[in-house]
């Protein structure tokens, strides 16, 4: 506040005579229209190919992004034989159910567990614990779990995903290449290998990589 | 705070002014755990370095290089040109070292290094293409091959000499989409209508269709795609498509002598590549053997011949008739007159001769000749009720007899000296017989009965009894000794094969040579013949030939021509178009068990009598739905990663597939499969994944390259796949391989947009249907970030502009018709905000724009 | 003045100081028009002699957003209030919870429509902690560059509004120049004037561009002379001075007790801001005053107006110097597009321009968190209203509540 | 009648209004003009002659309600315009060149409103509040002096008059806040009577000072009294009094700071709340005027009402001139008047186009000629405001008083966009904690001075 009273009422009021006389802010829509920056995220547009066509592969990447779920798209196999939708619950019923379960936080089955019977987990993470749920102590976790069960169960092994981080694919892939841990019962008749036919051909392969690995001709 | 420098994130802060308050510089975010997941992401950061990272020089094949300092040698060499062959290096993602592809001699070191997991390192010296290197990743990728169970290329697309996209135009027919069908067409033959007539199709005999039911009307489909077009420019003056965009000017001129399909197609390709033509012909109208060998009713010689001519002149080609080599001009006025190149594309007049007595009698006709002026609409002398003996099984015969029919000749008698089925024309004859003409095979003349005046009275024959199979496959036909019989007639006609004619050599002309066979000598890759700067191709090169087998030469003539007037070397270019080329078919697989039985559709023709007496097209076309349902009946049986395979590209770079690349392997190499290597043994027949809606899993493709495993783990966290198994039955798949429904898959298709062979595969897919509720969209741009293809964008308008309240969806139309404006003008665009900004008047002073953008932005790394 | 709590409200008679009678047409309205449900309620809605109700919102032309507030006045004077909240609930919480953890970011982003920057950053910063991401430096530096432009935009705001809503038609527009300027240069970079939807997990969604720069580097020639233009058509104002001072006036220890954050708890003269407490991004590096105000008996809305205005000079130093020592590099961490952090639980809080904003969230393992909970300032600050308003005047109601500067978008979630 | 309907059912739609309008002129015209022209007008004259005051007291309301709509409309307009330049908007653009005519069309706009009364609003109250808060505001004008000799009404107490209707207002506002049946209306009527009430006193006795220093409530008196040069104006005299009662009367006028009535971010629209269509035309328009009147009284009482800034004659005499007028004698030029009025527009007109026309290559002939008949229009209109300006002291006094008044109509509009606006509680504390003892104080001063100046002989 000023010294002199009422100096501040005139203060302002210079001002605004001062902005009185000033150029104006307005911008004269519609004979004149704001500057819109270049990465303005507008409405959406479909982008076409050097040749006219559109880009889309219909891979509905964007409806499935959507956190709102308002694109709503539809594609046809190049043969005309099956169609395929991706789009709001309320345009397709036979999404809906799927839908309203996420959005009530309920949880929507896993399609893979479906195919098994259920089991009790709960050694697993007894092992995991005692492993200090270590991703890198898959190997002595399988063969203990292996040891607990008797085989490789899909469930035990999805659990033990969960409790680790390690990725499912990642732990059956490293089950799946220990000849000595199995997915099956040890009950059930011992399948043959499934490449147990190639065995001979699988030498000359293994002989050829390594004389290729190594620089030199094959044998 | 003057300096405006560009510091490099990695130098300590700078000491600050005692008044600042003391709190230590801890970050609130957790220091990642070396073992955590989080660990494991960050380590595999993208390759983009702060500018600081310190540079280093390296040797790569002589070349000396500059990279940054902790890039791999394989990253460098990306970096700077050097292409290093590899199948498992995922861009995104650090180097894995799988395929082995990438090995490098790297000096001092004995064993090659994988130059993809390899840290480049300053003053090394690095070869990348030796013959050391070549062997060892040739008999790394025999050992793909060897399990690498499945094929590349349709076996029609194959068998067509001009390696037409046969299922990719087939597919755009079956969406009805003429234009776009012409425009796939038109990559590799410029005149769809024309071969849609004229076309022997030899496509249409290995359609893998015929194990289903029946091959694909392949000929008759393009036919109608091209008269489609064609209408559409007679009616509506719509353009016809181009396949490629003109090139700019190149400033030179070629001069393509002979307006046959090989010169015109030759002529085509030469304009779209930037290239001035000037086409030479010796006859008053352009065509060559199409105007004159081929008869009206087969090629309707305004409504075809002309219009689809009319693309070449619509490019800028300029047609000048009545101008015959030899006669009117010499090669060297023509190189005097300044073009630059010479295309000889002169074809086959020279009826060739039956080498019997009385050969020369009156009467006895060539049948070119007779052609000539009955394909001009005149009336051969004395034709008319006389008896006529065609002697050929060609489809010049064919020509000679059928004409012969509607000239009035009384009395056709056709005679061939082989089988029926061995005859190159046997698709034709039928209909020759139905329209009057008799056919008698396995005859060959003897001699010519002459009467008194000299004029034809009859010829003699002898029976022929079929032998060994020659070179071509076919039974080599042996005259029966005591068989001989006559036909009396007025005419005969000779059509047994033609030769160029070459009699314009000598003065003017020197330099070209020609064959043993009596053809012009030329290469078959590079078309060059012995004079520089001069060309051949098609039958002057080849002998006579069918129309399509012209056009093709005629296309690749003209690339050879287009690479010698860019100056580029002939011998590279060889090699290049020998890659270029596409190669047999691997392996022929699939067992179509599960489709739907649906026969061809056949073209209705008029009834004999009806076309006997004109020289109408007798076929009637496709309706438009059958011409739609014939192309639907395609089975699409191509690998969709054709043209982006990389195993396919190394194969026939490095040679594994070198069998199918020798000569004799050229034509007929039957199902020959890659994997018969020194490695063949057995192949693994996983079972084809059709169960997801977007991805399509081949595992019998699969290379075991892992590349999809790091994506979908690294990239996408999905990580639906892994190495499975051990050694031999190694395979990348999902676990227990179920279908990729069950796993964690977000259908983002990254997999399949990584797999560097055919093995994941985006399905198909044409769209259909594109809404936006747009009173929902809150415009937060993640469909934009998640878009794989950059195919939506969102533009500068806002959301209401062009929709209502009561209207709130836009739909895929008004989606993509508001702007047709492609990825490259949308980031040009913004790349020129700036100027466009000053031009208008909109930008702030350029001094006070502030330089803290990234070098990478500013470009001034 | 005790009312005993009634459990039901069965028959509705024209004694019950509850009820406002219209005589002449026999209409009845309960105020509320369910039965008081607390103690508090009960004595509220009893009317004493020669008071009445005044329905201030949800549709009133001086409520930020859409907040009712019900005033139990006597003539001009205040006597009691109470505000009434939830127009603009949308669950947002719940809404984040069945969302990917990159959908959340744009879920949350409408919450406080004048700052949405910061409502990223503080769930996107307790992602990055759940997921121990490393955000690149040149990341952090733009966020905290953008951010403290957004602080600017946001004051400039409050500036306007605290002045309409005192009756002055002018500096409002004043202020919407301002922002309009800084948010026309955030579009130029995000893509968006409001709702930016920028941050994300793991850095930002785009370099700076030209566009930005040059509009920027325009700006900040001259954002502090502007800046000074323009308070001084208030500042000095005897007639806004005096409605401002001693109105509303909030002690240390009241500020404590209700968990007052942001520029109202330092205009009560306690210097607390998350950026100096609680240490994020890159803060530590720059240097910048933590403006205090008020004096021992705390701060009163002139207070909490001439501190929004100095934090203003501050943020410009803030910018300053992020241009400064940008540091160049990627702005993205390499992450993969679906989330799944290992099971866990992590708080991150922000200083908003209003107060601390911090999000704690919960994962179970899955790609969506399990529990999402947000706590917004202005919450806490409309807590005090009822405190602040009492005994006062109509007209003061409006001063108190814009110096607190709530916005409903978030105090609703 | 059946032939005149059925041959009126053939002819067109234009037809059957002009035909009865036809026969309605040719029969009633010459019955009505025989009537005027014999009993009529003789009536009309003698009634008229017999009761000018009467007539004037007519034809003046008649000019004032004239004036006074326009004169809101204008100041409504310039409120927009003044206030969206100095928020650096441009304001209203889109009806005739630069929004000229934005006001009116909103308030046609305001005409066809549904005009709504609240289902238990007092509804006679609530419908004559209005009227009254706009009568109070037009009846004010009659006492207001234009120019010499251009008033309403030339009361003697015209001061008196003028604090008296004034006041009234405030019972229009009270009337239509408390019929509304609405709470914030009720807060608005009762603010607006506490305000008015208050500040009429310091208003008031602000001017005592002049009065005595004029010896007359007469306005237009006090008018004349200023004749002069500028510092003959009273402001100058009584300083204090004229700062009083500028405050005074903006608080009067319910203009910011001290629009309370009507504070939007308080009690929505005050009073005005539940009124819509002409009603709330009415109250606004009455805001408006009651503008114009303040800003008209302080010209009036302070800057020297009608008075030209310059002594005009004193000029003149001072340089020994007469004024030029006296020279031109129209009636002397005889024969070349008739001259220079054939001549004289032809000559000048095409004088004015000629350097058009020559400046210009692309100007047309006859494009050229009409500018040139505009300008000399222009001219000739220009000369003869002037002249009237120079012959007629009232055109020039209502200049003057026209500009002064707008300038003050602006400063409150400055005000307007510049201010927030005070409480209910520092309002009335200004009025009587500050403003009647300044009032008092001003009138103590000036009447000691007068009794000084008196005995010390100086006038």
């Amino acid at each position: 506040m000023t010294t002199v009273p009422g100096m501040g009422l005139v203060h302002g009021m210079g001002l605004t005579l001062r902005r009185f006389f000033a150029p104006k802010a307005t911008i004269m829509w519609p004979e004149q229209n704001a500057d819109v920056a270049p990465r303005f995220r507008g409405r959406l547009q479909l982008l076409y190919d050097e040749y006219g066509t559109l880009k889309c592969e219909t891979c509905f990447q964007c409806a499935q992004a959507c956190p709102i779920e308002c694109i709503d798209m539809g594609g046809v196999d190049t043969r005309g034989r099956f169609h395929v939708h991706w789009g709001p619950p309320e345009t397709y019923g036979e999404r809906r159910e799927e839908s309203a379960m996420r959005r009530a936080g309920r949880p929507v089955a896993d399609a893979a567990f479906t195919r098994f019977d259920p089991m009790d987990v709960t050694p697993v993470t007894a092992i995991a614990e005692a492993h200090d749920f270590e991703p890198k102590d898959l190997l002595p976790m399988l063969e203990d779990i292996q040891a607990a069960y008797g085989y490789l169960p899909v469930a035990a092994l999805k659990h033990l995903s969960r409790q680790t981080g390690a990725w499912y694919a990642f732990v059956y892939g490293a089950a799946s290449s220990f000849k000595h841990l199995r997915f099956e019962p040890p009950t059930m008749p011992a399948a043959a290998p499934a490449g147990e036919g190639l065995r001979s051909a699988e030498a000359g392969y293994v002989s050829a990589l390594g004389a290729a690995l190594s620089g030199k001709a094959p044998a | 705070m003057t300096d405006l420098a560009i510091r490099p994130a990695d130098e300590a802060p700078l000491p600050r002014p005692e008044s600042r308050p003391d709190i230590p510089a801890k970050l609130n975010t957790v220091t990642p755990r070396d073992d955590s997941l989080a660990e494991r992401l960050i380590t595999t950061q993208a390759p983009q370095r702060p500018q600081s990272t310190p540079r280093i020089r390296l040797e790569v094949d002589g070349r000396l290089i500059e990279g940054f300092e902790g890039q791999t040698i394989l990253e460098v060499c990306r970096d700077n040109g050097i292409e290093i062959p590899t199948l498992c290096y995922e861009p995104k993602l650090p180097g894995f070292g799988a395929c082995r592809m990438c090995v490098v001699e790297v000096e001092g070191e004995s064993v090659p290094p994988i130059s993809c997991s390899r840290a480049a390192e300053a003053g090394m010296k690095v070869q990348t293409q030796t013959d050391e290197l070549r062997r060892l990743r040739r008999t790394n990728l025999e050992l793909i091959f060897s399990d690498h169970n499945a094929y590349c290329l349709p076996p029609c697309q194959n068998k067509c000499p001009s390696h037409i996209d046969i299922p990719g135009f087939l597919r755009a027919n079956a969406e009805a989409n003429w234009r776009e069908s012409v425009r796939i067409f038109k990559r590799t033959i410029p005149f769809p209508s024309i071969l849609g007539r004229v076309c022997p199709a030899p496509c249409e005999e290995h359609c893998r269709r015929d194990e289903v039911d029946e091959a694909i009307a392949i000929r008759d489909s393009h036919r109608y795609a091209g008269d489609q077009v064609l209408r559409a420019l007679r009616d509506d003056g719509v353009e016809p498509p181009v396949p490629f965009e003109k090139q700019a000017p190149s400033g030179r001129r070629v001069a393509v002598i002979g307006s046959g399909p090989a010169g015109m197609s030759a002529a085509y390709y030469l304009l779209l590549a930037g290239h001035a033509v000037t086409i030479l012909e010796r006859d008053p109208a352009p065509g060559g053997m199409l105007r004159y060998g081929i008869p009206q009713y087969r090629l309707p010689k305004v409504e075809v011949l002309e219009a689809e001519y009319e693309s070449v002149t619509r490019l800028g080609g300029k047609v000048v008739c009545n101008q015959e080599l030899g006669k009117d001009y010499s090669l060297d006025d023509l190189q005097h007159q300044g073009y630059d190149a010479v295309l000889l594309a002169i074809g086959c007049y020279d009826t060739n001769k039956l080498g019997i007595p009385d050969e020369d009698a009156d009467g006895v006709i060539d049948g070119l000749e007779y052609l000539r002026t009955a394909t001009l609409g005149l009336p051969y002398p004395g034709h008319k009720g006389s008896r006529v003996v065609v002697v050929g099984g060609g489809f010049t015969a064919m020509d000679c007899s059928r004409t012969s029919v509607r000239q009035g000749a009384s009395e056709i008698t056709l005679v061939y000296r082989r089988d029926m089925k061995d005859m190159p024309a046997s698709t034709e004859v039928h209909e020759a017989i139905e329209e009057g003409v008799t056919a008698i095979f396995q005859a060959g003349p003897t001699r010519v009965l002459k009467g008194a005046d000299g004029k034809v009275e009859g010829i003699e024959f002898i029976r022929m009894q079929l032998g060994e199979p020659d070179a071509s496959g076919r039974r080599r036909p042996e005259p029966a000794p005591g068989t001989e019989f006559s036909i009396p007639c007025d005419r005969v006609l000779l059509a047994i094969g033609q030769g160029p004619d070459l009699s314009w050599f000598g003065a003017g002309n020197d330099g070209v040579t020609s064959t043993k066979q009596r053809r012009l000598k030329a290469d078959a890759v590079t078309f060059a013949t012995d004079r520089s700067g001069v060309f051949a191709t098609g039958d002057v090169r080849t002998g006579a030939a069918t129309v399509v087998a012209a056009i093709a030469e005629g296309r690749r003539a003209s690339y050879a021509v287009d690479a010698y007037l860019r100056g580029m070397d002939l011998g590279a270019i060889k090699t290049r178009q020998q890659l270029a080329e596409p190669q047999p078919e691997f392996l022929s697989i699939v067992p179509f068990t599960g489709e739907v039985k649906e026969p061809r559709y056949r073209l209705k023709a008029l009834e004999a009598e009806a076309r006997n007496t004109s020289y109408i097209e007798y076929e009637i076309p496709y309706t438009p739905a059958e011409a739609v349902a014939e192309s639907t009946r395609c089975l699409q049986c191509t690998c969709e990663a054709i043209g982006f395979c990389d195993l396919r590209r190394l194969g026939i770079e490095y040679g594994t597939t070198l069998k199918t690349l020798e000569k004799g392997y050229h034509q007929g190499a039957g199902y020959r499969s890659v994997t018969e290597n020194r490695f063949t043994g057995h192949n693994h027949d996983y079972v084809r994944d059709d169960s997801h809606a977007f991805i399509l899993r081949e595992p019998a493709r699969c290379i075991d390259c892992g590349r999809c495993a790091n994506v979908c783990a690294e990239v996408v966290g999905a990580a639906c796949y892994d190495f499975m198994r051990t050694g031999f039955d190694a395979l990348v798949t999902t676990p227990l391989d179920m279908s990729l429904n069950d796993t964690p898959c977000v259908s983002c298709g990254r997999c399949a947009e990584t797999c560097p062979t055919g093995a994941l595969m985006p399905k198909p897919r044409v769209l259909q249907k594109y809404e936006v509720d747009e009173s929902r969209c809150i415009l937060c741009g993640i469909c934009v970030d998640a878009c794989p293809y950059d195919a939506v964008r969102d533009s500068d308008q806002f959301e209401l502009s062009h929709t209502s309240r009561e209207e709130p969806m836009i739909d895929l139309l008004a989606l993509a018709a508001v702007e047709r404006e492609t990825e490259m003008s949308y980031i040009r665009r913004e790349r020129d905000w700036a100027e466009r900004a000053r031009a208008e008047g909109r930008l702030i002073d350029d001094s006070r724009r502030l330089p803290v953008l990234p070098a990478s932005f500013t470009g001034q790394r | 003045m005790t009312a005993p709590v009634q459990p039901h409200y069965p028959h509705p008679s024209a004694d019950d100081p509850r009820i406002m009678l219209d005589a002449q047409i026999g209409q009845y309205e309960q105020v509320p028009p369910y039965p008081p449900r607390t103690e508090r309620e009960a004595e509220f809605y009893t009317l004493g002699d020669g008071e009445m109700f005044l329905n201030m919102g949800p549709q009133h032309p001086s409520t930020h957003g859409v907040l009712r507030v019900v005033l139990k006045i006597n003539g001009e004077k205040v006597v009691d209030l109470d505000p009434v909240l939830g127009y603009l609930h949308r669950g947002v919480e719940k809404l984040c919870e069945n969302s990917d953890y990159h959908h959340i970011i744009s879920q949350i982003d409408p919450l406080e429509y004048v700052s949405s920057l910061f409502m990223e950053w503080a769930p996107v910063m307790a992602f990055e902690k759940l997921m121990d991401v490393q955000v690149p430096r040149r990341a952090e530096y733009i966020r905290v560059l953008t951010g403290e432009l957004l602080r600017i935009a946001s004051h400039a705001l409050f500036q306007g509004w605290m002045a309409l809503d005192l009756g002055g038609l002018t500096p409002i527009l004043y202020s919407f120049i301002e922002r309009d300027e800084i948010v026309e240069m955030l579009a130029a970079v995000t893509g968006q004037r409001m709702l930016f939807n920028y941050f994300r997990i793991g850095g930002v969604n785009g370099d700076l561009n030209h566009e930005f720069m040059s509009r920027l580097g325009d700006w900040m020639s001259r954002a502090a002379v502007q800046h000074e233009a323009n308070i001084g058509l208030l500042n000095e104002n005897e007639i806004f001075v005096r409605r401002m001072r001693d109105i509303g006036r909030v002690d240390r220890d009241t500020a404590l007790r209700m968990g007052v954050t942001g520029p109202n708890i330092r205009a009560a003269g306690i210097p607390f801001d998350v950026r100096r407490a609680h240490p994020y991004s890159v803060y530590p590096e720059l240097e910048f005053n933590v403006p205090v105000r008020g004096s021992n008996g705390g701060g009163d809305s002139l207070d909490r107006y001439l501190l929004r205005l100095d934090e203003v000079r501050e943020s410009i130093r803030i910018i300053d110097q992020c241009l400064h020592e940008m540091p160049d590099g990627p702005v993205m961490a390499r992450l993969p597009r679906l989330m799944r952090p290992r099971p866990g639980r992590a708080w991150a809080a922000v200083e908003s321009p209003r107060g601390l904003f911090g999000t704690y969230v919960i994962s179970d393992g899955t790609d969506q968190p399990f529990r999402f909970r947000i706590h917004d300032p202005s919450f806490v600050h409309l807590q005090l209203v009822g405190m602040l308003m009492k005994d006062n005047l109509i007209a003061d109601t409006m001063a108190v509540m814009a110096s607190l500067d709530p916005v409903m978008g978030g105090i609703d979630k | 009648m059946t032939a005149i309907t059925r041959s009126l059912g053939n002819v067109s739609t234009v037809g059957k209004v002009v035909i009865p309008l036809l026969v309605l002129i040719l029969v009633v015209g010459p019955l009505v003009t025989v009537l005027l022209a014999t009993v009529i007008g003789p009536w009309v004259v003698g009634v008229a002659n017999s009761n000018l005051g009467i007539l004037r007291f007519v034809v003046a309301i008649t000019g004032i309600l004239l004036f006074s709509i326009p004169a809101a409309f204008i100041i409504i307009y310039m409120e927009l315009k003044v206030i969206a330049y100095m928020n650096l908007r441009v304001g209203p653009n889109r009806v005739l060149p630069a929004g000229a005519a934005h006001s009116v069309i909103a308030g046609l706009k305001v005409l066809t409103k549904e005009d709504f009364s609240p289902t238990s609003a007092d509804k006679t109250v609530f419908t004559w509040a209005p009227v009254m808060v706009f009568l109070t505001a037009v009846m004010t004008f009659m006492v207001i002096p234009f120019g010499p000799g251009l008033v309403g009404a030339p009361l003697n107490i015209g001061l008196l008059y003028l604090f008296a209707v004034g006041g009234m207002t405030v019972v229009g506002l009270l009337l239509a806040g408390w019929s509304s049946f609405n709470k914030y209306s009720l807060l608005g009527g009762l603010r607006s009577a506490a305000q008015v009430v208050s500040y009429e006193i310091p208003l008031t006795l602000s001017v005592v000072g002049l009065i005595l220093l004029a010896g007359t409530l007469s306005i237009d008196s006090i008018a004349r009294q200023q004749a002069g040069w500028v510092w003959d104006w009273f402001v100058f005299r009584q300083p204090l009094g004229a700062l009083i009662f500028f405050i005074a009367g903006v608080a009067e006028a319910n203009r910011t700071p001290f629009d309370l009535t009507e504070a939007d971010s308080e009690i929505v629209a005050g009073f005005a709340t539940e009124y819509s269509g002409m009603r709330f035309g009415f109250l606004f328009f009455a805001e408006y005027v009651n503008v114009f009147i303040m800003s008209a009284l302080i010209v009036t009482m302070f800057f020297g009402a009608w008075n030209a800034p310059v002594d005009i004659n004193a000029v003149l005499g001072f340089f020994h001139l007469a004024p030029f007028w006296v020279y031109l004698q129209p009636g002397e030029l005889g024969l070349g008047l008739l001259l220079v009025i054939a001549v004289a527009p032809l000559l000048v007109t095409l004088a004015l186009s000629a350097p058009v026309y020559l400046l210009r290559d692309s100007m047309p002939a006859w494009k050229a000629l009409v500018v040139g008949f505009i300008l000399f229009n222009l001219l000739v209109i220009g000369a003869l405001g002037l002249a009237a300006y120079i012959d007629w002291d009232w055109v020039a006094g209502l200049v003057w008083f026209m500009l002064k008044a707008f300038i003050f109509v602006f400063v409150f509009v400055w005000m307007r966009g510049t201010f927030p606006r005070v409480r209910i509680d520092q309002l009335m504390g200004f009025a009587w904690k500050w403003l009647l003892p300044a009032a008092l104080l001003n009138l103590f001063i000036t009447a000691f001075a007068i009794v000084i100046l008196k005995s010390a002989g100086i006038h």
